[in-house]
């Protein structure tokens, strides 16, 4: 197998885009929503001080050897979900390491980051982390059920796994768009959308003042520092999955990331004006609307 | 006279538990449950452009211990309202330790939240800063003569900060916080370190206060 | 040659010197009847073997000089010589077994035996009507006699009820004999053959015939023997079983030529609601004597029924009634002198039996042999029996048969689980006498001949069935070796049969693949073994039995060699899991579930000829149309080994319970069993429709729903090898729907996922094997932690739950990106989606499995905890090995599991190019993102490692806190009850309606007995009540309401 | 009246003896007079057998001055019911006597002859 040298400089490239996107959009997203709150609000490079920060503490513990890895298998989780997928349509250079099943392969190289994140967080033995980790797993649960629904109403859609031949399909207008052409699976997609993002109202997992942040109550240093680098590439990387598979991808940079801007956008918002629903009620809210979108969009197909 | 016993936690004292053999197994708790490894110094960075630049880093994003000591912790909520909104200079709150850097001891503490106050000072990873609110951290304030408050918590751990006033307002936490910034930066803020330097000094005054010491030396 | 009315004489003569004895020489009394009883059995015996082997002709003796019908003669063939062998081969027995009932009871008392064999003999040789009558009634008072050895109130009036019973029978019977008398003007057997031609005789024939019908205790109208049984002495009970029934039976058979054709049906079907009727009350007796008595009645409806109908069956009926014969003789003989060493009635007073190694095997002998499991006769003969009912559309007797024989099943085994795990620690070591032991070994040993001669009889594959079966035999003789050889010679047996039939098998991949699953599973499974010490007495026969069942499955050969092989792997297995120390009521369950998938089974074996000629199942072809319910039937058998929901409540309870280190061979090995049935099924009959309906659509429901509702029980369980064990229905689950697709990629997933699932099931259980050895618990919440001090085994869980979920890169990715193609190529969204659900809920359980037990706090008693054991680590670390080998390059196996799928199936197939996997929806490349990954994890680490290198090491409460301090390990760590918002939210889906469903069953059909049962009054009046009643009934039944 | 023949009263009558004898099993509780109910039943079974193999005109099977030699079988009744009588009259005789030693040891185990007293086995 030769290695095309020259492609993995582009994903690299790409990988790091994408990071400074995501801690740049992490960052705008805490300004604006402190201009809601009326307040000024940190400033937008904020993100990069916090991460140079935590990697650059002195001392640090560890709780044995699965606490190490966790935080690797979640950004592992992170990374790979990037490379397995098409950024720019069109573009063999910026397609990354996607491959014409990368849909699947995504969908469950996120449990591969979620699992390595729950073993790593259980081995720190902190009641907290246990509770936040079955709350976050039983949640998820259910958010991926709409969610699997509607990628497979796009995937018989397009007669294809692969996220660059649904791109190809949505060319050519907004009205090819997949939440165009199949609203009710677009739609439930980006209800399940709320919940992956686990904002408010499905942030129950990570409850500051009930659980002190859940899972990672103990993490800190450098090992935070992963799991900050994977949140600003997973969380703009699952846009860019929305966006190819409901908005009609992008075929240059800008597009991608205005679109995924806008589609991150939409649990922030949400998150700003809903309060948090327990985990018993957010389980079955899943399980209801989405769930019922979603089977109407497979049968729509 | 009777003697004044030194309070014992049965909790922390040993035990023996039937193993899944039957065999007998000592637990001792403090031993088994707690590292016992004490703090080191940790010698900043060679290369002076780092450690600056790190030192930078860390004035910049404060992020503070949610732990409410003292009626002064009613004066910390204000910080994040609009009026006030300490997230412009960088500064967070973070519900664990471990990813905080600055604690603030926000008022008087008494003997039995100074053991709290020195576990959750202790947990927190090297670089950590301690800011001191209201009279009460210098010198007692209003509590001077408790028989249960501490006077001086300079004494107890290293402080980086005291702000002054009884409480003192947010804005002089504001100014509290870059003061620290100040000092952070210049390098100067190595209270970690002094800790671990001077770990008997403290410990010894902290254990003087704290009659039913029941945990380990240093709660990692 | 000796006549054979010298039987009479000896007896004659010996119960008139018996006469002339004096009290003080009874012990030399009882010397002499042992020795006329010997010489009765010589006679007997010497007719039995010059007619085998064709130096005697079959004979009549003459009485009084003339030829029949001028005077009663005695014949003498094989059936008669086969009878009377039995019996005074049994009158020897019983004198021996009886010495010192006999020493001490009066010489009356052996004149009372002696007329009793005399009475048999001749009511067996006999062909006049009127001299069988005055035998009957002989052996009647005889047996009167009999019953009142233990002179107790209750065998008084139960003796005095069979004294009233047969006062009826009696008067019916020489009235019919009579009226035959009348009519035809002679009373010889052999002149009446057309009695019922003559007008009227048909009265004779009906009343002679319902008065030995009345006579062989058919229910209802048997009240009268079952007490007899349950108060007489266990030997007379005995006698009552073993040889009084079959000699009534005998003249049954020899008064079938003249009754009528068209009643043959009738008294036949009597038989199997005796049969059936007599086995579901026995479900609900507790007493020991009653029981067997309900058990003997019911053996002697089955016997009634084969012997009515010996017509119809034709040439197999030899085969049918001597297994149910014979098999009824030693093995009720046997149970019955069992129950009088233990002189109990109780079932757990039968717990001192386990103090004697070889009775209490000849128990289980005994037991399995009339539960009709192979390898003995009566198996045989009962699927004889049902293969000639199906050819002539008898379902409805087949039905019965069935039903019969589970409820025997379940009786039988109940006995047989409490006894096994009655408390050993009895008040004193048992004295045996020789002579109570003597007989029963002798029965057991005759009833092993029998069987070998069955077996020899059915001419088997070599190779497929005799080897194995002798490899059993030769473990259960070196069942007193020390476990470790014996662990070592089962290996290498295993090991060695692979080697021999590697060539034979090697062309055919289907069979290889399977082949390889079991053998090389049984292999791994045992190796833990070698961790235990002593002689682990009674796990290695049936190890063995289990796996070389397994492999009889695999056997391309014919229907009967699979369903032994099913039989065999139900019942060696039914023993490993009853080894556990709960497991007396999973055991059962597990034994009932099989037993009812197997006769499902054998219904729908018995249908196939009609539509496939005789073919095996595995080598029908294309469809066939209107087979539904013969898939079906097949189908539900087969699903019931996979435990689909509904099916599955057995499950967890009987893999929790079994010995931890017999679990992944009873479960990860055992299970695939069920798949490779169903595989088989759905390849060879294709899409069948039952009653308009998809049957393949049903299928991937109940799919569907088993996968979901397996993995959502596991959720909630805090028993590790019971999380394990639903995470299995889960699994099936999947399987089950992948198999209905009923395409090339289904079939594909099938196979795929049944050797993943074969890979990390059983390696997930031997590392809770290796937990629990070294914690002693299977309570995960007990556990915690255990990272530390087991680390190996931590790998292998995570290994396997990684695995489980399907994750990339691991090897079942593989599985999940086929099932989406599949999925969506045959347009099955909501099944899977289910699926799909099953499979994310599967994390839930897959978490609390590796995070309760091996993460979080170390709990105190486990501080000490090592390392599971080397040899329980080995294996596990082999099907790492595999996993990660399967995981790079998953073609090794799925290319040449494609070649298994046969053409006829549509749909897509995957297409290889190189290490690229290809459908029309997408390629995959395995290797690929196995790399990708990781150089990704190693950078990532490397990066950590570099920055954490001086990170220190803490212990388990340096955790954050500060008011609420961490006291102790429990208080820390949350595991019990994990996912309790989950349980609020979606735990209405648990409603165990399965559980309710069958316990429901359960307890209504216990009530219905009771309710049934409640007949059987206890007044002798009543009892003669019924049988007049019965008379009526049948005179109804026959004659349809008209004279006859 | 050409019913009423000699063979066909035996008939009726034993018939309804036996009917008798059942009835008195069947209904009597106490043990003695379920044996005395059976000895009736016997009586008419027996006479079912006689009655049956009555023929009219002939004589009992007994040669003697009367009958002379010859021609025997066209004199006598059938003989052989005649011996199956006496067979029966002696079982019954013997199992009557079986009875009612059973019935003793009931009567000393329990000292009750009503046979309800003797359910101890049921179910």
């Amino acid at each position: 197998m030769s290695i095309d040298w020259i492609k993995l400089l582009f994903t690299l490239l790409g990988l790091f885009i994408v990071l400074n996107y995501g801690l740049l959009q992490y960052g705008l997203i805490r300004r604006i929503t402190a201009r809601i709150g009326k307040r000024i609000g940190m400033p937008v490079y904020q993100p990069y001080i916090d991460l140079v920060k935590n990697y650059a503490m002195r001392s640090q513990i560890t709780h044995g050897v699965m606490f190490y890895l966790g935080p690797v298998f979640r950004l592992v989780g992170g990374v790979g979900i990037f490379m397995f997928m098409p950024l720019i349509y069109g573009s063999y250079y910026w397609s990354n390491y996607s491959f014409a099943g990368d849909v699947i392969l995504i969908m469950y190289f996120m449990f591969f980051g979620m699992l390595g994140m729950a073993l790593g967080a259980s081995e720190g033995g902190h009641p907290y982390s246990f509770i936040g980790i079955s709350r976050g797993l039983s949640q998820f649960t259910t958010v991926e059920v709409p969610f699997t629904l509607a990628v497979i109403a796009v995937a018989v859609q397009h007669h294809s796994f692969s996220l660059t031949e649904i791109v190809a399909g949505q060319q050519g207008g907004i009205m090819h768009w997949n939440i165009m052409t199949n609203p009710f699976a677009g739609i439930a997609a980006m209800l399940a959308f709320l919940g992956m993002m686990m904002a408010s109202p499905f942030n129950v997992v990570q409850a500051p003042q009930e659980i002190p942040i859940g899972p990672p109550t103990e993490y800190h240093g450098t090992y935070l520092g992963l799991l900050q680098t994977n949140r600003a590439i997973l969380y703009v990387s699952e846009s860019i999955l929305m966006v190819n598979l409901f908005f009609g991808g992008a075929t240059n940079w800008v597009e991608l990331i205005v679109k995924s801007f806008c589609v991150f956008f939409w649990p922030v918002f949400v998150g700003l004006v809903f309060p948090r629903f327990r985990i018993d009620q957010s389980i079955p809210w899943f399980l209801k609307i989405p769930l019922i979108l979603s089977i109407i969009g497979i049968f729509m197909v | 006279m009777e003697d004044k016993k030194t309070f014992i936690d049965p909790d922390l004292t040993k035990r023996t538990v039937i193993g899944p053999n039957g065999e007998d197994i000592t637990v001792d708790p403090i031993q088994d449950y707690f590292c016992d490894a004490l703090p080191k110094k940790h010698e900043p960075k060679r290369a002076k452009i780092f450690e600056n630049f790190f030192n930078w880093a860390r004035a910049e994003s404060i992020w503070v211990l949610g732990f409410g000591t003292g009626c002064g912790s009613i004066e910390l909520y204000p910080l994040l309202t609009p009026r006030f909104d300490a997230y412009r200079f960088g500064v967070q709150m973070r519900p664990t330790p471990r990813q905080a850097n600055l604690m603030i001891i926000s008022g008087y503490l008494s003997v039995k939240t100074l053991k709290r106050a020195i576990r959750s000072y202790e947990q927190m990873q090297n670089p950590k800063f301690v800011m001191a609110l209201g009279s009460c951290t210098i010198n007692g304030g209003m509590y001077f003569d408790s028989y249960n408050t501490i006077n001086r918590l300079d004494k107890y751990m290293p402080v980086d900060v005291y702000v002054a006033g009884c409480m003192p307002r947010p804005e002089a936490i504001l100014a509290g916080f870059e003061a620290l910034k100040k000092r952070i930066k210049a390098g100067k803020a190595e209270g970690a370190n002094l800790y671990a330097e001077n770990f008997e000094t403290y410990k010894a005054n902290q254990k003087k206060i704290i009659r039913d010491w029941n945990m380990p030396d240093y709660n990692w | 040659m000796v006549s054979p009315v010298h039987i009479v004489s000896i007896g004659l003569i010996t119960a008139f010197l018996l006469g002339l004895g004096k009290k003080s020489q009874q012990q030399m009394l009882v010397f002499v009847l042992m020795i006329a009883t010997a010489a009765m059995t010589m006679v007997s015996g010497s007719w039995l073997i010059g007619l085998m082997t064709g130096s005697l002709k079959p004979t009549d003796v003459f009485t009084a000089g003339f030829k029949p019908p001028f005077a009663i003669n005695l014949r003498m063939t094989m059936d008669e010589a086969v009878l009377t062998t039995m019996v005074n081969v049994f009158g020897f027995l019983t004198v021996i077994y009886l010495f010192d009932v006999l020493k001490k009871a009066g010489k009356h008392l052996l004149s009372i035996i002696v007329v009793f064999l005399i009475g048999l003999n001749v009511v067996v040789m006999t062909r006049d009507l009127f001299n069988l009558f005055v035998f009957l009634e002989i052996t009647s008072i005889a047996t009167a006699g009999l019953v009142i050895i233990i002179q107790d109130s209750k065998s008084i009036s139960a003796g005095f009820k069979f004294l009233m019973a047969s006062s009826v029978i009696s008067g019916i019977l020489l009235i019919g004999i009579i009226f035959a008398y009348s009519y035809v003007g002679n009373l010889n057997i052999d002149f009446m053959t057309n009695l019922s031609m003559v007008k009227g005789g048909a009265v004779a024939v009906f009343l002679v015939m319902t008065a030995i019908i009345l006579e062989s205790k058919q229910f209802p109208a048997n009240g009268w023997a079952l007490d007899m049984y349950e108060s007489a002495h266990p030997a007379i009970g005995s006698a009552l079983s073993a040889v009084s029934a079959p000699a009534i039976l005998f003249v049954v058979y020899k008064l079938m030529p003249m009754v009528p054709e068209n009643w043959h049906p009738v008294i036949g079907l009597l038989g199997l609601i005796t049969f059936a009727f007599s086995n579901f009350l026995a479900t609900r007796q507790e007493n020991i004597r009653r029981m067997l008595g309900y058990s003997s009645v019911a053996q002697g409806g089955l016997m009634l029924t084969v012997v009515a109908m010996s017509v119809y069956f034709g040439q197999s009926f030899w085969f049918i009634i001597l297994g149910f014969l014979l098999t009824n003789f030693f093995a009720k003989a046997g149970l019955f002198w069992l129950n009088g060493i233990v002189n109990s009635d109780d079932q757990n007073k039968w717990g001192i039996l386990r103090k004697r190694p070889v009775l209490f095997f000849l128990f289980g002998v005994f037991v399995v042999a009339m539960a009709g499991l192979p390898p003995f006769p009566t198996f045989f003969a009962k699927w004889e029996m049902i293969m000639q009912l199906a050819q002539g559309n008898g379902w409805g007797w087949i039905v019965l048969i069935l039903l019969g024989s589970i409820f025997e099943i379940a009786f039988l085994f109940k006995w047989f689980g409490r006894v096994f795990h009655a408390v050993k620690d009895q008040p004193a070591e048992p004295v045996i006498p020789w002579f109570k032991e003597f007989p029963v070994m002798l029965f057991g040993a005759g009833i092993l001949a029998t069987s070998y001669y069955f077996i020899k009889y059915q001419q088997f594959d070599n190779l497929f069935v005799l080897i194995p079966l002798l490899i059993v035999a030769a473990f259960v003789v070196i069942d007193f070796l020390p476990a470790f050889i014996k662990n070592i010679l089962l290996i290498a047996a295993l090991t060695f049969y692979g080697y021999i039939i590697y060539p034979e098998i090697k062309g055919n991949i289907m069979q290889l693949v399977f082949m390889s699953v079991f053998l090389v599973g049984g292999i791994l499974t045992l190796i833990p073994g070698f961790a235990t010490k002593g002689t682990r007495a009674g796990f290695y026969p049936f190890a063995a039995m289990t796996i070389f069942g397994l492999i009889m499955l695999v056997n391309p050969g014919d229907n009967l060699t699979f369903f032994m092989g099913w039989e065999q792997m139900a019942l060696g297995s039914y023993i490993l899991i009853l080894r556990g120390k709960k497991a007396e009521r999973p055991a059962q369950q597990y034994m009932l579930f099989s037993a009812g998938g197997a006769y499902l089974m054998l219904a729908a074996f018995g249908m196939l000829p009609h539509f496939a000629g005789d073919t095996f199942f595995g080598n029908l072809s294309g469809l066939i149309p209107g087979a539904g319910v013969v898939f079906v039937l097949f189908a539900l058998g087969f699903m019931l080994k996979t435990a689909a929901i509904g099916l599955h409540i057995w499950l967890p309870g009987a893999y929790s319970e079994a010995e931890d280190d017999a679990t992944p061979l009873v479960s990860g090995v055992l299970i695939n069993a069920g798949v490779l049935g169903l595989f088989w099924i759905v390849t060879s009959f294709g899409p069948q429709q039952l009653f308009g309906y998809d049957i393949f659509q049903l299928m991937g429901w109940i799919g569907a729903i088993t996968a979901i509702g397996g993995n959502m029980l596991a959720i909630y369980e805090e028993d590790m090898k019971r999380l394990i064990a639903y995470s299995s229905v889960g699994a099936m689950g999947y399987i089950i729907f992948a198999l209905s697709m009923d395409s090339k990629l289904g079939l594909l997933i099938a196979l795929y996922y049944m050797v993943l699932h074969f890979i990390y099931k059983t390696m997930l259980f031997m590392s809770a094997a290796g937990v629990i050895y070294r914690t002693k618990t299977r309570n995960m919440y007990e556990m915690g932690g255990l990272i530390k001090s087991m680390p190996w085994s931590f790998i292998v869980v995570l290994i396997g739950i990684i695995t489980l979920a399907g994750m990339p890169p691991l090897a079942g990715f593989a599985g999940k990106w086929m099932f989406y193609n599949a999925v969506v190529m045959k347009g099955w969204y909501l099944q899977g989606t289910m699926v799909f659900f099953s499979g994310i809920v599967a994390f839930l359980y897959l978490y609390k499995l590796i995070a309760s037990v091996f993460l979080g706090q170390l709990k105190d008693n486990h501080r000490r905890v090592k390392e599971a054991p080397f040899v329980y680590l080995l294996p596990q670390f082999i099907f790492v090995i595999a996993i990660m080998v399967l995981s790079i390059f998953p073609q090794v196996l799925l290319e040449p599991l494609a070649t298994i799928i046969p053409d006829r199936v549509p749909g897509e197939a995957i297409l290889w190019d190189g290490r690229l996997a290809m459908t029309s929806f997408g390629y995959w490349n395995a290797f690929a993102v196995m790399t990708t990954v990781i150089v990704m994890f190693a950078t990532i680490f490397l990066w950590l490692t570099y920055h954490s290198r001086k990170a220190q090491k803490v212990k388990q409460f340096n955790i954050v806190f500060a008011a609420e301090r961490p006291f102790r390990p429990e208080t820390t760590h949350v595991s019990y009850n994990m996912f309790a918002g989950y349980k609020k939210a979606l735990g209405w889906l648990m409603t165990p309606l399965a559980t309710q469903f069958w316990t429901g069953i359960s307890d209504w059909s216990t009530a219905i007995a009771d309710k049934v049962r409640s007949w059987y009054t206890g007044n002798g009046q009543t009892y003669a009540m019924h049988l007049l009643l019965y008379a009526f009934v049948l005179y109804l039944l026959i004659s349809g309401g008209k004279i006859l | 009246m050409e019913y009423l023949t000699l063979q066909n009263i035996g008939l009726v009558t034993g018939f309804m003896l036996m009917l008798i004898g059942l009835y008195g099993a069947l209904t009597q509780k106490n043990i003695l007079r379920i044996i005395v109910a059976f000895t009736i039943f016997d009586a008419g079974l027996n006479l079912v057998i006689v009655a049956l193999s009555y023929i009219k005109g002939r004589v009992a099977p007994i040669i003697d001055q009367t009958t002379g030699v010859t021609n025997l079988s066209e004199k006598f009744v059938d003989p052989i019911p005649q011996a199956l009588v006496l067979t029966s009259i002696v079982i019954g005789v013997g199992v009557t006597g079986v009875m009612l030693t059973f019935a003793l040891r009931m009567f000393k185990t329990r000292h009750s002859l009503d046979i309800n007293d003797f359910k101890q086995t049921k179910w």
